[in-house]
């Protein structure tokens, strides 16, 4: 998913150091990435994600994921790791002096991210050049490993496989005739979007683009109507996915309204109320499983929620690097290449791109105005 | 008359707004080394015809020439850059700048160098730079105001003011100059030193359009003085037969139009 | 280009767009009135707005509770005025605080103009950022379990908990038109002409077009130019809460940068219609409101910006002081 | 604040009184050590957590573009809250030219995408200009956004996606053989402060000279480089014809074009030559460490922000504007665990500082010199009132 935060990007700033805000809010690298032993180098994992801005929420179950991991490590071994967080804000223009930080740091051995896909598109070069092997718990869009950096992996299905998921769902499942195709016009959704019109061929009856930010959606309500779609795609985020479906069930439209990834967010129904009921919204993504969410829990103190999965088996894959004994990056690069097993995110190994194998995509319901987050349907 | 060269010349000129007629059919001219006086009451058309002259406004029907050219169509600066310059009832200096850069926005009117020029610091910008310093600081000695040539142009005093901006007008180095009411405020002292210093301009070779309120001043000053009532021209002449003039007197003593 | 779907649903794509004209139009007044006496573009005013947009919320919630559940209009009408005099108290007392604290500090320095909108500017990062913050402060007061409903996730979409199903009232071409359009545009439309008549008949109202006119003179007259001002907000204020009222009827949903996207378009339409002028902010937001909704259905909808500045930008070119020139006091006072 | 400002100008009076020799030293000093920052690393104004070169670039960059947009808003007093559309032009420019359509090295795509933006601001302003003032606002923030919409949507130059591998600067020495190699000529390595004591930080270093993906200290160079050029054709304008213009323009237009000046041409001049400034640091932002552009880069927040670092600097300074510019991308990113209230605390900052400063930071050099003037003159005429405020 690419998620990046959309207004208040660039320049989020502080004019008055002395400004007695110091008390409040502080979110330092909260891994102390001390070394326990005496013949033991500093070792840490870097994540690089938004952990503060509209897309914070995400990035902080990430950083938990490996938090959890990170943990489970240290119980009983010999050298410690650390875990050292880097806020990009989810922008890709603050990511690459992060990037830079993170390469030029020694002590890190890998790292979990980016969180996002604009982001690792705008930061891949810099951890390629330097060498330092990756694993994205987030990042779904398809061209980033079309671009020969053979230090990148991601744990998580692309963009492709979800959007040809969610086109047969709509034709098989739903039974839909005729689709209407919307997106947002951000670099995830039309990707996305473009895979489920693509596939839908003829099915797809009308495409209409809205923009992030935008609220009153009556043109696009007019052109849906008009159509006599009875389903509509949306590729897009949960508060425009919201407000679409909510003004769409005003003018009393009653097709199917299926979205991806972007939009399956509990913030969706909130968004929509009584109108989200019926809506269908995919994920490459599980729920946690129940015992891994109550070690989360446990261990973090915040419940496990998207990408959660995903960000702990990937710290996972480099902390059992380090313990087969890889601490070059080379070797541990080469590690990830060849690795093999049973994540809780279900089973991973990567191609020569660095994509995950084999990926399931799921269908989340929206039942009685709430996201069933438990009981989603893998679509085959 | 005839002998001398016409600077300027209007020539039946009408200027409306919407209903209202602001200038009504006046014809009047200067001639080169003349200091010509437009009197008349307020709102008489004093300063639309000023603004007709200097590009402000646009004339409705009848034209106004300069040394023989019709100015019609012609922008504000293109008028100034031909030989006009004007001065401004209400002082309109530059008020961030220093009085000598006032002078040398003015002086800056015969010059072209643009931003390459200035870039490369070529020959032709520092020639220009440097006639601009030069004249600009022999005007403000001219006016009495070399010592505050560095003073920003806010800071000066009324009095220094009102010159400046007569020095920044002779500056784009015109042949008329036309003085909006230059002694608007001025005691009757300052009044005297601005009539002479008037005169003055006049001897350095410029022709001079001067609108002004006192009559002292202007019959004092005037070879030939111009005079509006609504926006018609009701009498022409030497300052001692305008004093005469049954018409001039009728609008200056406000006697009914109808009685006279 | 889709000429033919514009044609074949110009009624229903011109009442949408009226209606979402009619909302920029009374936020468009605040930046209208304010420019006419101080000319000033207060930069804040789309927060203004949005804060208007939670106290409808708000009172939503406290009222009603979180449940979520559909509502004809006539079902909310109670609830409904209740929130309308909400977000008019709270976009008011809003507008209230930037007078005293962004502009009046400036205007008494004689501060240049650019920079009293960098205090516009930085009034609404902070405003819009303290909405944002909303459950950090209220955390500290500790009143975050008390507050919860209020506070939620503060940087998400807040959404009223009654959504609002629009009725068809009559159907004109085909289209069944909706009674909340006929809502939203009726209201304003008489917002409107109440703030119109108010400018026109009462002292106050001489007042302010005294003021636009020329400050000075209004002094002289014995006008209190920093009571007529703060009125000026409070009155832009008021017009600004009607439009956050109108806008949850028909949007439902807010959060703390929604007043941003408005803010722009109602500025663009008071110039749209002449800034300075009340019936140009007026017919300024219906043309880019209707323009907007045609042009998204030819171009596709996420053209729709580029359409209303192009629409701008044109009208400037013919018209350089807007469809109907300035005024506010000046034309007719 | 009176503080400041009487030592800032017993700094440059100082300064003044110098002879010319250790004039040029001193600022050959000061050059190098701005060159030098970003591997002195000096304690307290590094930034933890995020790489410094990388914010030193950042700040050049910023620092550029408020130089450029001095110009439009300071200079000829143009309100242009639509920046950033230059900006985006000459990134995008730059993308096509270098990477999407054709294969320019990037020194030839520069030049070309400077014209492109001068031209895109002749053409924005030549209709526009006309309008008021306050309207240019308005229509120079449309103009930003209809940058953005257009660049989003249309395929022909990336829609959403933006623009990759954007060719960096040409290398000198060996080129860089990923993931593994490095190249280059020979690496600096940067100090690393234990309280006061500086050591070498063999972990990080600069690859001289690589324009790669792992430092961005090349980077920062070259736009400092840029910046100090741009600052000395600023001056040289400044101190012009054209500056003069710029300025009886700004305070009084009618005025000016009786003085002969031809307004239009001037202001449409500045906003070609700050356009120009513009498309310039786009096109250096584009080429820069990720190469990668898309058009979440160029917000109209961004817009807003060049505007705040030119007015808090002082508008008209063009020290002010690199001060202005220095602040607002360096303070977010040295305060960084502010985190979430950022932008509040910046909300605030913007809100209090005209209410102290109302000239900004540094306000106009003329303006210090005129009290100097003032001063004198009181001095000689033995008054002592105290001066008025300048302006």
């Amino acid at each position: 998913m690419n998620r990046t935060t959309r207004v208040w990007r660039a320049g989020a700033v502080v004019l008055a150091a002395g400004l007695a805000l110091t008390a409040c809010g502080s979110d330092d690298s909260s891994g102390d990435g001390s070394s326990s032993g005496g013949d033991c180098t500093e070792q840490n994992l870097a994540f690089l994600g938004a952990l503060t801005g509209d897309a914070g929420a995400l990035g902080v179950n990430m950083a938990n994921g490996i938090q959890l991991a990170v943990d489970e490590y240290n119980e009983d071994a010999e050298c410690e790791v650390g875990l050292k967080k880097f806020d990009s804000q989810g922008s890709p223009d603050k990511a690459p002096a992060l990037a830079t930080e993170i390469v030029g740091d020694d002590t890190i051995i890998g790292l979990v991210g980016p969180g996002f896909s604009g982001e690792s598109l705008a930061t891949g070069k810099t951890f390629f050049e330097a060498g330092l092997p990756s694993i994205s718990p987030s990042a779904t869009n398809v061209t980033i490993t079309e671009q020969g950096w053979t230090t990148w992996h991601r744990v998580i299905g692309n963009d492709n496989a979800q959007g040809a998921a969610d086109a047969k769902y709509l034709t098989d499942t739903v039974g839909a005739s005729k689709v209407y195709v919307i997106d947002d016009a951000q670099d995830y959704s039309k990707g996305l979007a473009t895979v489920v019109k693509d596939t839908l061929g003829d099915t797809a009856v009308g495409y209409d683009e809205i923009q992030v930010g935008q609220t009153d959606m009556s043109a696009t309500v007019t052109k849906v109507t008009a159509a006599k779609s009875d389903a509509v795609f949306y590729g897009g985020y949960y508060t425009e996915a919201g407000l679409l479906v909510k003004q769409l069930r005003q003018a009393g439209w009653r097709g199917t309204f299926m979205s991806g990834d972007g939009a399956e967010d509990p913030a969706f129904v909130k968004v929509a109320g009584q109108a989200g009921n019926g809506a269908v919204l995919s994920a490459p993504a599980a729920p946690a499983p129940e015992d891994f969410a109550a070690k989360v829990k446990d261990d973090t103190g915040s419940e496990a929620g998207l990408y959660t999965t995903q960000s702990y088996d990937a710290a996972n894959i480099f902390l059992e690097a380090l313990k087969a004994g890889n601490t070059e990056p080379k070797d541990i690069n080469d590690f990830i290449g060849s690795y093999s097993g049973d994540g809780v995110s279900g089973p991973i190994s990567f191609d020569d791109k660095g994509d995950i194998e084999t990926s399931t995509i799921y269908a989340y319901m929206v039942k009685d105005g709430e996201l069933d987050t438990e009981n989603p349907t893998a679509i085959e | 008359m005839s002998e001398r060269t016409r600077v300027l010349e209007l020539d039946d000129v009408t200027l409306r707004f919407g209903g209202l007629t602001a200038l009504d059919s006046v014809s009047f001219h200067i001639d080169e080394g003349e200091i010509l006086g437009m009197i008349g009451p307020n709102g008489a058309g004093k300063t639309t015809a000023f603004n007709a002259i200097t590009g402000v406004y646009q004339v409705t029907s009848g034209e106004v020439r300069f040394a023989g050219r019709s100015l019609a169509g012609l922008k504000r600066h293109a008028i100034t850059k031909l030989g006009i310059a004007r001065t401004f009832q209400n002082i309109r200096l530059f008020g961030s700048m220093t009085a000598l850069e006032n002078v040398l926005v003015g002086a800056d009117a015969n010059h072209s160098t643009g931003v390459l020029s200035a870039l490369f610091r070529t020959a032709k910008h520092r020639r220009e730079e440097d006639d601009g310093h030069e004249r600009g600081m022999e005007l403000l000695e001219f006016m009495g105001l070399a010592s505050r040539a560095d003073e920003l142009a806010a800071n000066l005093s009324y009095g220094d003011q009102r010159r400046l901006e007569i020095a920044r007008a002779m500056a784009t180095g015109p042949k008329l100059l036309c003085l909006d009411e230059p002694a608007a405020g001025f005691n009757p002292q300052e009044k005297a030193q601005l009539m002479e210093l008037i005169r003055r301009v006049r001897d350095r070779g410029f022709t001079v359009l001067l609108i002004e309120h006192d009559m002292r001043l202007v019959m004092g000053v005037t070879d030939r003085i111009v005079v509006l009532e609504f926006g018609k021209k009701i009498a022409e002449g030497t300052p001692a037969e305008i004093r005469d003039n049954p018409a001039v007197i009728a609008a200056y003593l406000g006697v009914d139009e109808d009685a006279s | 280009m889709n000429f033919s779907f514009l044609v074949n649903h110009i009624v229903e794509l011109s009442i949408t767009g009226l209606a979402l004209g009619a909302i920029y139009a009374l936020i468009a007044l605040g930046y209208t009135m304010v420019y006419g006496v101080l000319q000033l573009i207060n930069f804040a005013h789309s927060e203004v707005f949005m804060y208007g947009t939670f106290a409808v919320a708000w009172v939503f919630v406290f009222v009603h509770g979180t449940t979520s559940v559909n509502q004809t209009l006539g079902g909310t009408a109670g609830l409904l005025l209740l929130s309308l005099l909400a977000a008019m108290a709270m976009s008011a007392a809003i507008a209230m605080l930037l007078e005293r604290v962004a502009y009046r500090p400036l205007l008494k320095r004689k501060a240049p103009r650019l920079m009293a909108l960098i205090s516009a500017i930085g009034a609404s990062f902070a405003l819009s950022e303290l909405m944002g913050l909303r459950d950090r402060v209220v955390g500290w007061v500790g009143l975050r379990d008390d507050l919860d409903n209020y506070v939620s996730k503060a940087r998400d979409v807040y959404t009223n908990p009654v959504t609002i199903q629009p009725q068809t009232v009559f159907t004109v071409g085909g289209y069944g038109v909706k009674d909340v359009d006929i809502m939203v545009i009726v209201a304003s439309l008489l917002m409107m002409v109440a703030l119109d008549q108010f400018v026109r008949r009462t002292r106050f109202g001489r007042g302010i077009r005294a003021v636009a006119q020329d400050p000075e003179s209004a002094a002289l007259m014995g006008v209190n130019a920093t009571r007529v001002i703060r009125g000026t907000f409070i009155l832009g204020g008021i017009m600004a809460g009607a439009a956050a009222t109108l806008y949850m009827v028909k949007i439902g949903s807010t959060r703390q940068n929604a007043g941003f996207i408005f803010g722009v378009k109602a500025f663009t339409a008071a110039v749209l219609g002449g800034i300075g002028n009340l019936r140009g902010a007026l017919l300024g937001g219906l043309v880019l409101g209707v323009a907007e909704n045609y042009g998204a259905a030819i171009f596709g909808t996420q053209w729709k910006d580029v359409v209303a500045f192009v629409l701008l930008i044109l009208i400037l070119l013919v018209r350089p002081s807007g469809i109907l020139g300035e005024s506010l006091g000046k034309a007719r006072a | 604040m009176g503080v400041v400002r009487e030592n800032l100008d017993r700094v440059a009076r100082r300064y003044r009184a110098l002879p010319g020799p250790a004039r040029v030293a001193l600022v050959v000093l000061l050059v190098v050590l701005v060159y030098l920052l970003p591997l002195l690393r000096p304690p307290i104004i590094t930034t933890n957590q995020i790489d410094f070169g990388g914010v030193m670039f950042a700040i050049a960059a910023f620092a550029l573009v408020a130089v450029g947009l001095n110009v439009v808003i300071g200079y000829a007093g143009l309100l242009d809250l639509g920046y950033v559309g230059f900006y985006a032009v000459g990134a995008y420019t730059t993308g096509v030219l270098t990477s999407y359509h054709a294969h320019w090295a990037f020194f030839l795509a520069l030049p070309v995408a400077i014209a492109v933006t001068m031209v895109t601001g002749v053409l924005l302003g030549w209709p526009t200009l006309r309008v008021r003032g306050d309207y240019l606002a308005i229509v120079t923030l449309g103009f930003g956004e209809i940058i953005r919409i257009a660049v989003t949507n249309v395929e022909w130059v990336g829609a959403a996606r933006g623009i990759k591998d954007i060719p960096h600067p040409p290398n000198i020495g060996p080129d860089p053989e990923p993931p593994f190699g490095d190249g280059g000529l020979f690496t600096i390595p940067s100090l690393q402060w234990d309280g006061i004591v500086p050591s070498l930080d063999s972990g990080r270093e600069t690859t001289f000279l690589v324009f790669g993906a792992v430092s961005a200290v090349p980077y920062y160079w070259l736009v400092l480089s840029f910046l100090i050029l741009i600052l000395f054709a600023d001056r040289l304008i400044k101190d012009s014809r054209v500056g003069r213009a710029w300025e009886a323009t700004r305070e009084d237009e009618d005025a000016a074009e009786h003085m002969g000046v031809p307004t239009f041409k001037f202001k449409l001049l500045a906003f070609a030559l700050g356009a120009a400034v513009g498309g310039l640091s786009g096109s250096l932002y584009a080429s820069s460490q990720s190469g990668y552009i898309n058009p979440q880069s160029f917000p109209l927040l961004l817009s807003i922000l060049f505007v705040a670092a030119v007015i808090v600097g002082g508008a008209g300074n063009r020290w002010g504007a690199i001060i202005g510019g220095t602040l607002v991308a360096y303070l977010p990113e040295r305060f960084r665990e502010f985190a979430d209230f950022r932008l509040l605390v910046f909300g605030l900052a913007l809100m209090i500082l005209p209410v102290y400063r109302s000239q900004g930071l540094l306000p106009p050099r003329r303006t210090i010199r005129a009290r100097a003037a003032a001063e004198e003159i009181e001095h000689l005429e033995g008054r002592d009132e105290a001066p008025t405020e300048v302006v």
